[in-house]
């Protein structure tokens, strides 16, 4: 755990606190269950944005809490802990592009509401089932046309970045903009969005690299949920074979469990490193394109060899449904293949170290 | 190797594949070419329908469906070699076994190494048939890795036995005719306790709860037994030879599980063809993606690998006589390469191949969706590959010997 | 193991007293100390010979015993779990270019002597460091020109089958051949053989892919090398785990050792199946080229594991020179680097398969 | 990370960091510049030039050698952000520390925590100043990971101790004035009968014999004691209380192991660098061969995982007061990651990279294949990789307290 200052300290405690009270894994049952048009709890977003977590990485001006990407993370993580259903990655990170990359009208339209919950953002980036980097979507007379593949929290979201071959747009839903459902093994909202010569407001601040810019906070802040649900995954983990008995012995004396176990300690230990050091990049504004490529490679790496030794080590429960330990690798997956494969990362990381 | 070629056949041999030749122009119907459903065991019996019940009448009859079991009981009574050439005449026709489950692949074996005459007069013959599904009661809830610790009781009452007791993990249980179960009959002792009995599903007392997995299936039952009355002439062996014979029907399902024609088949014959209908390839014909690539070529390779192994172990346990500790390595290597080769044609796939139901996914990719999660199961049951990494230093290795 | 006929156990069981008895890794250690010129003790090779071992593919009518491949392949194996230094892996490779390649001439010439143990030969394919395909050297008039890395066995070779641009030559030691010593952690005889204008004879036949067959053996042959090293290192390992007391228990009670020696026996009998697969697939005559990368791809996995798991499980004692383990891992790594590194390997099994 | 900026300095440290540059424009000369030798512990020592010896007294009047121990004791008496700075303005000038071996890196820690007055003022100052070579006397032919088994025995003879045994792998035993050992005063208890002493290697009755390595290098030697006398001075803490000492110098050889400066760094600074002189490269400098591209990608990013890992315990840990138990994290995780990088640095080099001796090879590579092999001890020495992963299910993860 990096070492924090107050406030972070306050506010993962309270993250921690809500997450484990208000958003334990049942509430995900809950939305799974119930299925609620968004694909989350409005009420809970609701209660997240007035905790001020929905305006983190927003400046105060713009009606946020302006804490930092450390802090993002560390809410994040808390809420990958329990597998919170919510929109607050993807709005966190439309809201990352606006302020990056928007007018001073743009962030003065947007800031404010995306801050307040009043309206849910997301990216919409990718046109495959594999993070590529190619964008074909086009615009032209301020109209936008393309489709979007697997776009994250697309049901409530109402605000869309979208990635277009000439830079980023703001698209709102409405005219234009139609969604086909993708339901993924996680249960989460994911649908194709298709945009159909909807009504394009460019966002042409930031730089030229302003998409690499957006897909760097876009892997860092999945790492951080990822390194919530491996943590989680280790601890019941741990927690169910020290009370498992089997052949008169606890499952914890045997040392082949504490062997592995072990081992993902130590892996576990390498990616809150990695995904700290991201979130640090972020907040210092150095190093940020290498950082990203080490924390998201890293929690692909570690949360895909957790969430197999999460259920091979519960062993026959781990297979059931009543059983939480399946959600996370379900979940697990569909975060691996977002914004970047390890190979993908690790070819990026290799371009930018110049091999 | 796929492309082993067979030295030259002995006369006797090459009349046997003519045999088979006539009888599958004869009776397999075309129409039910490249069918068959390898997940029937875990996703339940579905309708037969006319042509099916056509093709499994005429396997049954020959036996055929259990090639190398005794003819006096209903099986083939083909020698390895002829079991061979029938599978191998199938193959080529597009025809399927229509005859399996946990009948064939586990209880048979080991009913007709330890059952009474009278009782493998009465159970084999229908299983031959493919008239009957069995299911296995042996998992409790505090009796999974540490099988032997199981508490069902059967209580003696003369001429039967009182049931009373949970299994978990009753494959099929709720679609199955007959259990053979391992019981308690004497608490005295952990493992001379335990005897081997076959119970009717539907006894009186007999109550069935399907569990619901992470692949959204429930191919599994937790079964509870109230008061079960089970006729003494269903003990096989004696009263405490329950452990001895239940492991050797675990060498047996093992065996089936290590995989080689297991689960691991179930998403299309290769993976690199897989990968070149998903990932750009050039014009050569090559996977762009090198990376990749080379992690499929991997694969391919210790797969190759282990098929090899597996007919390897085939040709020595002749000499040794039917299955063996082997069985252990055959289990824990297959299990293990099937998971791998989930993973990565889910990664192959991106998020299409993470498709849980409704639009945008083909049926086969949902199909491969539920296996790779179903899939993690094959290391767990049947003995964790854990248990198995005991018994091989224990049995194999000889590695306890000397504490 | 593979089911063997009675000439084969009968050949095996030879090859295993010989190996343990006459020639020990004390044999190995004593080439080492003395530094032969040749690299290996003549007298032995002379033994082998004799034995039929020399001449084990070459075809009777040439003075060879033609026990074909999986023969040879079984007593290499004997040899490699002793590290016996020899040149009959590379003697067995020379002489079945010839035997694929040769006229009646030159099969007649050099085929005798071969089996005979008056000729050791040897094959010099690569130019570089690392197996790549690549072949510069070229023949003008009759006289070959080019330089050839790390020739195994070429101190004690008389004969060499070199490849040139336009297919493989066959080189006499002597004018325009001269050797540059390259020595290596194996203790080995490895040498830079630089031809400059040597005398060369063309093996014309064979086919366009001569090069290819005789590396495809060369692949196997090594592979099997690799497996008695793997399963004497396997072996010694066991024992090893079986005496040694720690914490008043005998290393092999450990659990989490015996799963890792459960691990390891499981990639040895895969490593096995794959080589014999090669073995089989030559003496059958099918699928070669398929076979080959699959026997050594698995012979470089499981030995470089072995080999590394051989000294961790030895402890202190497997680090010292005393101990025979740390030979196999410094053999190890030469034979991994030889005629195609898992890399290449994959590279061309997917190749092969149209992929 | 590497690129890591730091924050903005307070005056004060602003200020120590102009004294640093001060000293080593005066004091380090820049004929010594990019020199050091990491394997100076394994190689032995080389003779001294006058160059050297100038830079290892300047550096040493100051106690800026051990920058962090107590000036009382000829440490530099600075804070862990003055040593920090200290750290970073020699690696700017490319200087590099002349004082180091095991007085420093376990011993030194140890006796400051638990040595008497006397002691300390007797033994830390040489160290200091860089005058003397301390070895471990640890481990047995019967205590290698059963530590605790010692057999070497010491009696009391009133004044002295009379020392009896044999140790082994007692690193630089041949060049070293000094051992700190751990012995047995008491044969009635396993841990309880272990103390911890001093023994001047120069001693009557101490006899080295070096053990040759599979790297051809002798850094180790087998240590016979045959009576010899020990002045009861040279006890450090209580009779008996010497496997705690042992076990807390442990921690301090752990995190030095861990690799992040040790031996893994020999192979030069970046693996990617080295791949790109061995590699073909195309036009934009990128190595053709994607997968060890990607191999090498994989271990970079590891590797920074790892240091970042390290740093952070550094951080975490000053809360909580100097080593603890993560160090076996880092020692396991170090040492793994130095292995595998000298595995892949060969694998690179291919046949170049496994040169013995004489012609063809560069010193560097020859080196290299050293490092590769030597480097095989870093999982075993020093509380072996099992030895690490016990302790941490043991003590981290408390997977031993519900047996």
């Amino acid at each position: 755990m990096a070492v924090l200052n107050e406030e972070q300290e306050m506010l993962r405690d309270m993250a921690r606190d809500w997450a484990s009270n208000e958003s334990p894994v049942a509430a995900f049952r809950k939305v799974r269950a119930e299925k609620p048009a968004e694909g989350y709890s409005p009420d809970a977003f609701q209660t997240m944005a007035q905790m001020g977590w929905a305006g983190i990485v927003i400046p105060e001006e713009y009606g946020g809490s302006d804490f930092g990407w450390m802090s993002a993370g560390l809410v994040v993580e808390e809420l990958g802990k329990t597998l919170t259903a919510s929109p607050l990655v993807a709005t966190t990170l439309a809201a990352s592009a606006i302020v990056l990359g928007g007018s001073d009208e743009q962030k003065a339209k947007w800031l404010p509401k995306l801050a307040s919950g009043e309206v849910v953002g997301t990216l919409a980036i990718d046109e495959s089932a594999r993070h590529d980097g190619k964008v074909a979507a086009k615009v032209d007379g301020g109209k936008l046309s393309g489709t979007k593949a697997f776009v994250h929290e697309a049901h409530g979201a109402s605000l869309f970045v979208v990635a277009a071959a000439d830079g980023l747009y703001l698209v709102e839903k409405g005219d234009g903009v139609s969604l086909s459902d993708r339901k993924l093994t996680d249960q989460r909202s994911h649908a194709e969005v298709t945009f159909d010569g909807a009504a394009a407001d460019r966002l042409a601040g930031g730089g030229d690299d302003l998409l690499d810019k957006v897909l760097d906070r876009a892997r860092i802040l999945t790492a951080a949920e990822m390194l919530g649900m491996a943590q989680q995954v280790f601890d019941v983990t741990l927690d169910y074979l020290k009370q498992r008995v089997q052949f008169n012995q606890v499952l914890a004396s045997f040392q082949a469990l504490q062997h592995r176990m072990a081992d993902l300690f130590g892996d576990l230990a390498m990616m809150r490193s990695a995904v700290e050091g991201g979130l640090d990049a972020l907040d210092g504004g150095y190093g940020i394109p290498r950082a990203a490529c080490i924390a998201k490679a890293e929690a692909n790496r570690v949360l895909h060899t957790m969430s197999r030794e999460g259920i091979q080590l519960h062993g026959g429960i781990g297979m059931t449904d009543e059983y939480d330990v399946g959600f996370y690798l379900k979940r697990a997956r569909v975060l691996e293949a977002s914004w970047g494969s390890s190979g993908f990362l690790k070819d990026r990381f290799a371009r930018l170290a110049g091999y | 190797m796929a492309t082993l070629a067979e030295p030259k056949e002995a006369n006797a041999d090459e009349a046997f594949r003519e045999e088979v030749r006539a009888f599958l122009a004869e009776s397999f119907p075309p129409e039910l070419k490249g069918k068959g459903n390898a997940l029937a065991s875990v996703e339940g019996p579905t309708k037969e329908t006319e042509l099916q019940k056509k093709w499994r009448e005429a396997m049954g009859s020959r036996g055929w469906g259990t090639p190398t079991w005794p003819k006096e009981y209903g099986g083939g009574g083909l020698t390895k070699k002829q079991a061979r050439i029938l599978q191998e005449e199938m193959a080529k026709a597009g025809a399927y076994n229509p005859i399996g489950g946990m009948g064939v692949m586990m209880f048979g074996p080991t009913l007709l190494e330890y059952g009474s005459e009278e009782q493998k007069k009465e159970h084999i013959p229908p299983i031959c048939r493919g008239e009957i599904r069995w299911c296995q009661g042996y998992s409790e809830p505090n009796a999974g890795s540490d099988l032997a610790n199981l508490q069902t009781f059967a209580e003696d009452k003369g001429d039967h036995y009182l049931v009373n007791g949970q299994k978990t993990w009753t494959s099929g249980g709720q679609w199955a005719d007959k259990c053979f179960a391992i019981v308690r009959t004497d608490k005295s002792d952990k493992h001379k306790g335990i005897s081997f009995m076959l119970i009717d599903m539907d006894s009186p007392g007999v109550e069935v709860r399907p569990i619901q997995m992470i692949s959204g299936m429930s191919p599994f039952c937790e079964t509870f037994f109230t008061d079960v009355k089970v006729p003494k002439k269903n003990l096989v062996g004696q009263e405490g030879q329950g452990w001895t014979i239940g492991k050797r029907l675990l060498q047996h399902e093992r065996t089936n599980l290590s995989g080689g024609g297991g689960l691991a088949s179930l998403m299309g014959s290769s993976l690199a063809d897989m990968a070149k209908k998903y990932l750009e390839t050039d014009s050569d014909g090559r996977i762009v993606d090198a990376v990749l690539r080379d992690r499929i070529a991997d694969f391919e390779i210790r797969w190759q690998s282990f098929l090899l192994t597996a007919r390897r172990a085939v040709e020595e346990s002749k000499a040794a006589g039917g299955v063996s500790e082997i069985s252990s390595v055959l289990k824990k290597l297959g299990t293990k390469l099937g998971q791998e080769r989930a993973e990565l044609s889910i990664e192959i796939m991106g998020l299409q191949g993470l498709g849980w139901e409704g639009d945008g996914f083909t049926d086969t990719e949902l199909a491969g969706v539920r296996a790779w999660l179903f899939g993690k199961a094959t290391t767990i049951y049947g003995g964790s590959t854990e248990i198995q990494n005991n018994i091989i230093a224990k049995r194999v290795l000889g590695m306890l010997d000397h504490q």
